[in-house]
């Protein structure tokens, strides 16, 4: 760890964000020095990207003030932060996915020979900064056809090119494959040690015990504590954020395993770019069973999960059986008839509709059933009742049923999903990244409302890349590699080494 | 059948293809560079309207082919600004708005052309000026070497249009606003102001369109492009968002118009078939579309209005 | 077919006592008047007749239209007159007509066959109004509409046989719209006469389109590439047409309104619409307390259709002479024009 | 409060436009306020002459109904024009082929004819774009022209009136069609007909469908979000071309209700779509986008709209101003209304704030 000797390069004082209805910081207080990595740790919704985003020049505070190196400055642009040396890794990137990696850097700077492009000079720029922090990307490639990882890289490189000396990340690591995360704490231990000042925001406290010198912790907009990696633990910082105990792993009673539900054999599914990202699969979830899919991403979990809700068509030979009935020639509406629920990886995607009410997103798989609609009618009583119960059973924090999904914080909205997704008791689930960006306390409630439904009976695989998350939820772990099976071990005795050599594709 | 392939493939209709095409084109590339930015305008052809009747008054007022071009020219940029101002400040709809100004142009040029002028009367058309060495050149000098001013124009356009989206830092900016305005405004691009300089190239080319259209004619009628402009817009889809795309659906729709009507001419379609023969361009139009699409995607912010939080 | 005699016959008689209906015309004046008093004065006052055109296309089309505004310039006698034109789409065409008449229009000329419907609705509500319906062959059983249509047939008829006398290639090319309308009649008419008159090839394209000037250009100049040297074509969009006619010096036959003023050295010759004839008979009937029930053929016959020769363009004065005789001919019937 | 105060802004844009009327008004040399007062009178003068501009506004209503559907699913419909004429194309078959039906039998017949027609219309630009990913604004377009030559060539040969040929006349018309096709009168003598009554009614068939029923509730998330549909079993590609058939449908039935609600009960061309559709298909759009996209508020704003366009010809006819001036008049009302459409967003976004607010703080 390096010593915090650097001296003050970003004062935060008592910085006010209101929006509509949300207190997002309340006075908050926040500094950064010099080589130093400086963690931002809270709930969901506790007010970290508003804090960044102030600092970035996106929003504007209602009171406080930011002193860089000593002086007050009023940051009123993304521009003029760049000009002042600030960089921001946004929790959604800021790439254009049809220019080229050069392109991307060189957007908004000034070109050597105007009105044309300068791309030789910008890619002989970015090979300068690959080799000092080992950031290797090809500059003449569009974004599209790079990997989540090597698109982030483009981000650090784009901050770095523009001599960025403060560096936010926020939730860097909430989309990379646990290489890819190494990989990039390499880069940024570096580059603290090159003296440049870090701000690093994640839900993944390992993460955060692994890469902070200082952490701090939001709550509700406040900052509730300051503390560093060595006077505190994993559980301290789960109960500073909550402002509760936490359990980390969800504890499951033993539960007798009962009929197969789902049962997928010989399952081959091609990937976008065509090549077989599903190669051969079998695999049985029984009743009150879940199976982990534990994996490097990009090894054919998106794939299985969306063969199975037939979002994607799979190869002749492949079988897929819900309760023995085979469901592989069905499309979505009818599997999912056939009792199928699906939690999907990208939740503002896939998962729930921004733009509808949270009273849409409930009722969204199950709009046109009986219960909610009479002669192609909605009976709007039955569904003000049905959804105002799964508000409060499963604690959504919203305004009212009427609120634009959008405006709430990824864990609420994933409460929203999984609500949906329980609601009628389906016999098969698939989970993918269930807890992906979601805060701990949000985290712990819905893995427990797994656990529930399992120990009522559901089948349920749950694809995830956190190790932790993995072991903590499932009965049975199967290692996905190459879109092949490696293994399927009992979670008992389970442990992560044994698990990471399996998806890195060594067979014991 | 042979007469038929006969009549089809002969110089005329390559050189009356290439002067049906030309304002196709014209207006084509104009929204290509306009929909990179993100921004459909579908008031294409009410602009080439106005910028044909002005075009054409000024011509008949000032006797003045030069003048006359100029102002269609004029033309285009002055409603490109309102266009630019109501799509990019007020953040309107922009399929819509597109359809106001079409009608605007519509209404608009019409009311001139009745209250100024009339009867048509003709203005001096544009000459053909045929390229010294290459117009004599065997067999398609004489169709590809021997047009007006503004159809080589038109098409040297092409490139040049080319040119300026792939390797200027302007091009750059509308490709990248076009896509994702927020990225390229985090950077300090500044998406309102690259949407609003793209909206003013294709409305002027749009309106230079509409001048080209005229002074070929040599006269004004009230709807005189009959939606031309909106076929320009489709073109843009089919020629998949680039230049040469653009010219080569531009050609393929004036190359089949200028067909059938040399069939018709040489009685070789049946007189009672005429509409359906009429119906050839869009048709095939459609055809290579779905034959085309699925390969190529909209520029991903197309119709989107940026807006900063 | 455009000549079948009776109408033809009856027509010209009209036109004969002529003179006495005028007279006719003057005494009966004072009581139409009182007859007219009630309903609405002033219209009348000082001998004024208050007129409306309602016309599909605009006032100053060289086309359609403009032969029916200049023929009624043309009456003489004191004419209030007023015009919606460029109204195809009929419930527009209903609500001007409608309008008129209520304001106390006399005479209401609805010059376009789907204005048909409309009139029967509305002539019934509007006993005192007369109301003229053109083109078209009958009055829907209604006394208070006339009804009038051209036989162009015929002027093409002549029209192409000069146009076959000055061609040397005996190719000659015809850019029609839609195939629709009149246009067919004076396009089979020309065609016609055009071949009875040692034509080799006549051309007709019709491009799908009455406004489409820009491919009407290229069919006159396809016709042009394919051997034609001598054109002519019928509707709005002609326009382009006569242009590149003009531009390679290609003799051109315009219809409907004189064209000449369009290329004054290259335009042969017009079949003009005169109206004023039929106008003049409608207004004699109305002064004559007749408001309605008759129909009109204007063909060259009776003056109705005219063939106006272009001085600025050299023709030949024996084919004029023939052109006078084939007038004759088809005018009083010896010569059929086949269609 | 500010649902009024919201649709007061573009009532405030519309005034605005008008002003830029007065203003052509002068520049053609007419007395502004004389035009106004005509235009006026020609619209709402009489009883006639409102049931005239009811008339008028019936179908520009029922494209705009249907052009908030195919907005709601996000896809662009500027097919109405011809989608208008296949509906009138198929009506007036209907109508040919059957015309001793009586009129209890043969109304709604061909009103269901004309809906048919069009929805088959628009299902080819939406099967396109489903199944063929060919982009929608482009295939309407190109379908308008289609359609335009298409009813040219059964107007011309086919459906030609025999009595066209025969005199030689030939414009390209029906005979008569068949008195019990056509559309009753609301009020016995008077113009307004059926079809006024059944506009308002598709219009607010178009509210229900799209906010009381799952169908239309389908219809929205496939316009928000297609992935989250398509994750949650809503079959998206149908989706669309439903919602294209729909918004053709309500067109079609425009084209029915044109041909048996006209005066002349029977459908005739120039040659052009215009000629037979009066620009509906583009102006349905003005006043759906007038009446914000949403089905009910579109009822009034076709009735200003059709006010506008009958008004014009009392204008044209009281100051020989050509026509055409309606025409740009309302290109200017677009403008200004959709400029005005951000305004009024704003307007709501920050009166929901507030009302959220409140809320918060009931529940803190
Ligand atoms: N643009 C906005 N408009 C309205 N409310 C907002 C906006 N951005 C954030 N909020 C609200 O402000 C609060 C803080 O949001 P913020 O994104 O800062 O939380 P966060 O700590 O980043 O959460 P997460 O860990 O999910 O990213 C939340 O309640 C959120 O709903
Ligand atoms: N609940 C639903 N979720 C997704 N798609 C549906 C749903 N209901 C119907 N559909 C789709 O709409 C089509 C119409 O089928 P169906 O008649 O059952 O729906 P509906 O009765 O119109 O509405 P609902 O079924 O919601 O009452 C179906 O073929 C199906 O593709
Ligand atoms: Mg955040
Ligand atoms: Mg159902």
């Amino acid at each position: 760890m390096a010593t915090n000797t650097g001296e003050v390069m970003l004062e935060m004082r008592n910085i006010t964000k209101r929006f509509p209805g949300v207190l997002a910081n309340d006075s908050v207080n926040f500094d950064v020095r010099a080589g130093e990595v400086h963690t931002l740790l809270g709930e969901n919704g506790a007010g970290k990207s508003t804090l960044m985003k102030v600092l970035f020049g996106l929003y504007q505070p209602e009171e406080g003030e930011i002193l860089l190196n000593g002086t007050p400055t009023k940051i009123t642009s993304p521009t003029h932060a760049i000009n002042q040396r600030i960089g921001m890794i946004h929790q959604h990137f800021m790439l254009v996915p049809t220019l080229t990696v050069a392109e991307n850097v060189a957007l908004g700077l000034k070109s050597g020979r105007r009105p044309l492009t300068d791309l030789k000079a910008v890619a002989r720029g970015i090979a300068d900064i690959s080799d000092e922090y080992g950031l290797a990307v090809d500059p003449n490639v569009d974004i599209w056809r790079l990997s989540v990882g090597e698109r982030q890289r483009v981000e650090i490189i784009k901050a770095l090119y523009r001599k960025a000396e403060l560096l936010v990340l926020d939730e860097p690591t909430a989309v990379l494959t646990p290489q890819e995360v190494d990989e990039l704490f390499a880069i940024l231990r570096d580059m603290r040690n090159s003296g440049k000042g870090l701000v690093f925001i994640s839900h993944k406290l390992h993460e955060v015990m692994a890469l902070s010198d200082r952490i701090t912790v939001l709550r509700n907009g406040k900052v509730t504590g300051a503390t560093t990696p060595a006077e505190s633990d994993r559980s301290k910082l789960a109960s500073m954020m909550v402002g509760r105990e936490v359990k980390l792993a969800p504890d499951k009673p033993l539960v007798e395993i009962g009929k197969p539900r789902l049962t997928i054999s010989n399952l081959s599914v091609d990937g976008d770019r065509g090549a077989v990202a599903v190669d051969g699969v079998d695999l049985e979830i029984r009743a009150g069973e879940i199976l982990g899919i534990a994996g490097v991403s990009g090894n054919g979990q998106r794939e299985l999960a969306e063969a199975i809700a037939g979002l994607r068509s799979v190869k002749s030979g492949s079988t897929i059986s819900i309760d023995g009935k085979d469901v592989a020639g069905m499309d979505t509406r009818d599997r999912r008839n056939a009792g199928l629920s699906y939690v999907p990886e990208e939740r503002m995607r896939d998962g729930a509709i921004g733009d509808f009410t949270v009273a849409e997103n409930l009722i969204l798989v199950d709009h046109g059933s009986d219960e909610f609609s009479a002669r192609g009618m909605f009976k709007f009583a039955e569904i003000e009742t049905h959804c105002s119960q799964l508000v409060s059973d499963y604690a959504v924090k919203t305004p009212s049923l009427e609120t634009p999904t959008s405006s709430l914080s990824g864990g609420n909205i994933q409460k929203i999903i999984l609500a949906r997704e329980l609601a009628n008791e389906p016999s098969v689930m698939i989970a993918s990244q269930p807890t992906r960006g979601v805060d701990i306390g949000a985290a712990e409630y819905i893995h427990s409302r797994l656990v529930d439904a399992r120990d009522r009976g559901m089948a349920t695989m749950v694809i995830s890349e956190d190790l932790d998350e993995v072991l903590g939820l499932a009965d049975r772990i199967a290692v996905l590699c190459d879109g092949k099976v490696m293994d399927i071990v009992p979670v008992e005795g389970a442990t992560k080494e044994q698990l990471g050599l399996l998806m890195a594709g060594v067979k014991s | 059948m042979l007469e038929y392939l006969e009549a089809i493939f002969s110089v005329a209709v390559l050189a009356s293809g290439i002067r049906l095409a030309t304002p196709y084109l014209l207006a084509g590339l104009g929204e290509t560079v306009g929909q990179r930015s993100g921004v459909l305008n579908l008031g294409v052809d009410g602009v080439m309207q106005l910028s044909a009747f002005f075009a054409y008054w000024t011509v008949l007022v000032h006797e003045n082919l030069w003048l006359g071009i100029g102002v269609s020219v004029l033309v285009g940029l002055v409603m490109g600004i309102i266009y630019a101002i109501v799509t990019v400040f007020f953040e309107a709809q922009q399929g819509i708005s597109g359809i106001g100004i079409f009608l605007f142009g519509l209404g608009f040029s019409d009311l001139m052309f009745q209250k100024n002028v009339g009867t048509p009367r003709f203005v001096k058309s544009l000459p053909d000026v045929r390229i010294p060495v290459l117009s004599d050149l065997p067999v398609l000098g004489e169709a590809l070497f021997s047009h007006s001013v503004v159809i080589y124009g038109a098409f040297l356009l092409v490139p040049a249009v080319a040119w300026l989206l792939r390797k200027t830092t302007f091009g750059m900016n509308v490709r990248a606003v076009g896509e994702n305005p927020q990225a390229a405004d985090s950077l300090g691009v500044s998406a309102q102001r690259t949407r609003f300089i793209a909206i003013l190239i294709g409305n002027v080319l749009a309106g230079l369109a509409g001048g080209a259209l005229v002074l070929q004619l040599g006269v004004f009628q009230p709807n005189l492009t009959q939606g031309l402009g909106f076929i320009a817009v489709a073109l843009v889809y089919f020629g998949a968002w680039r230049p040469s795309g653009v010219m080569v659906g531009a050609l393929l729709y004036g190359l089949v118009a200028a067909s059938v009507l040399q069939l018709k001419a040489l009685q070789l379609i049946p007189r009672s078939y005429s509409d359906i023969a009429a119906m050839a361009p869009a048709v095939l139009t459609i055809a290579a579309l779905v034959i085309l699409a699925g390969r190529v995607k909209a520029p991903a912010a197309l119709t989107r209005p940026f807006a900063r939080h | 077919g455009g000549t079948d005699d009776d109408p033809a016959t009856d027509t010209t008689e009209a036109m004969e006592d002529d003179a006495e209906t005028t007279e006719a015309m003057e005494d009966d004046d004072a009581e139409t008047t009182e007859a007219m008093e009630d309903d609405d004065g002033e219209a009348m006052a000082g001998g004024t007749i208050s007129m409306a055109i309602v016309a599909p296309s605009a006032k100053d089309d060289l086309a359609f239209t403009q032969s029916m505004v200049d023929s009624i310039a043309a009456l003489d006698g004191d004419i209030d007159l007023q015009i919606t034109d460029g109204t195809f789409v009929v419930e527009e065409a209903a609500a001007a007509i409608r309008g008129y008449a209520e304001a106390g229009v006399e005479v209401i000329v609805a010059h376009g066959t789907q204005y048909g419907g409309s009139l029967a609705e509305i002539a019934p509500d509007f006993p005192e109004t007369t109301f003229v319906w053109g083109t078209a062959s009958d009055t829907q059983g209604l006394d208070n509409i006339f009804a009038y249509y051209p036989a162009a047939d015929e002027g093409g008829y002549v029209l192409g046989t000069i146009a076959a006398a000055i061609s040397e290639s005996g190719n000659i090319g015809i850019v029609g719209p839609v195939e629709a309308g009149d246009a067919v009649a004076y396009i089979d008419g020309f065609a016609n006469g055009a071949k009875d008159n040692g034509a080799t090839d006549v051309s007709i394209v019709y491009t799908g389109s009455f406004g489409d000037v820009a491919l009407a250009a290229e069919t006159a100049q396809a016709h042009i590439t394919n051997g034609a040297d001598v054109l002519s074509g019928s509707a709005q969009m002609v326009v382009g047409a006569v242009g590149v006619a003009a531009q390679n010096g290609v003799p051109w036959f315009g219809t409907q309104a004189n064209q000449a003023s369009l290329a004054p050295d290259l335009v042969v010759a017009s079949q003009v619409y005169h109206w004023e004839g039929v106008l003049q008979q409608v207004l004699d009937a109305r002064a004559a307390g007749t408001l309605g029930g008759e129909v009109f053929e204007i063909n060259l016959g009776n003056g109705g259709l005219v063939i106006e020769f272009n001085d600025g363009y050299p023709l030949d004065p024996a084919v004029k002479t023939a052109a006078e005789a084939t007038i004759a001919a088809v005018a009083d019937g010896s010569q059929s024009t086949g269609v | 409060m500010q649902r009024l105060f919201g649709a007061a802004v573009p009532l405030l844009a519309a005034l605005v436009a008008f002003a830029c009327g007065a203003i052509m008004l002068v520049a053609v040399g007419a007395d502004p306020v004389e035009g106004l007062r005509a235009l006026v009178d020609q619209a709402v003068g009489s009883g006639p002459r409102i049931a005239t501009t009811l008339v008028r506004a019936t179908p520009l209503l029922l494209v705009g109904a249907g052009i908030t559907i195919a907005f709601r699913a996000s896809v662009v419909n500027i097919g109405g024009e011809g989608q208008i004429v296949a509906g009138a194309l198929l009506s007036t078959i209907v109508a040919i082929q059957l015309p001793n039906l009586p009129g209890i039998l043969l109304v709604p017949l061909v009103l269901i004819a004309g809906a048919l027609g069009g929805a088959v219309w628009g299902a080819i630009p939406g099967a396109l774009k489903a199944y063929a990913s060919v982009n929608e604004i482009l295939s309407t377009i190109m379908l308008n022209l289609v359609a335009v030559q298409f009813m040219n060539f059964l107007l011309r040969g086919w459906l030609i009136d025999p009595l066209e040929v025969e005199r030689g006349t030939r414009i390209p018309q029906t005979a008569r069609l068949s008195e019990n096709a056509t559309l009753p009168a609301l009020i016995p003598g008077s113009r307004l007909h059926l079809g006024v009554l059944v506009a308002v009614l598709a219009a607010i068939g178009a509210y229900v469908l799209l906010w009381r029923t799952p169908l239309g509730f389908r219809l929205r998330a496939v316009g928000h979000s297609p992935e989250a549909a398509k994750a949650a079993g809503i079959p998206v590609k149908k989706s669309i071309v439903t919602a294209l058939a729909l918004s053709g449908s309500l067109s079609g039935l425009a084209g029915a209700i044109l041909v048996f609600g006209s005066e002349s009960v029977r459908m005739v061309t120039d040659g052009s779509a215009a000629g037979f559709t009066g620009s509906a298909g583009f102006n349905g759009i003005v006043a759906a986008l007038f009446g914000g996209l949403h089905p009910l508020w579109t009822i009034p704003s076709s009735f200003l709209f059709g006010g506008l366009l009958t008004g014009a010809t009392g204008l044209q006819r009281a100051l020989q101003v050509p026509a055409a001036l309606a025409v740009a008049l309302n290109g200017i009302v677009v403008i200004f209304v959709v400029s005005s459409a951000k305004v009024r967003t704003r307007l709501d976004q920050l009166a929901n704030a507030r009302s959220e607010m409140k809320e918060v703080l009931k529940d803190a």
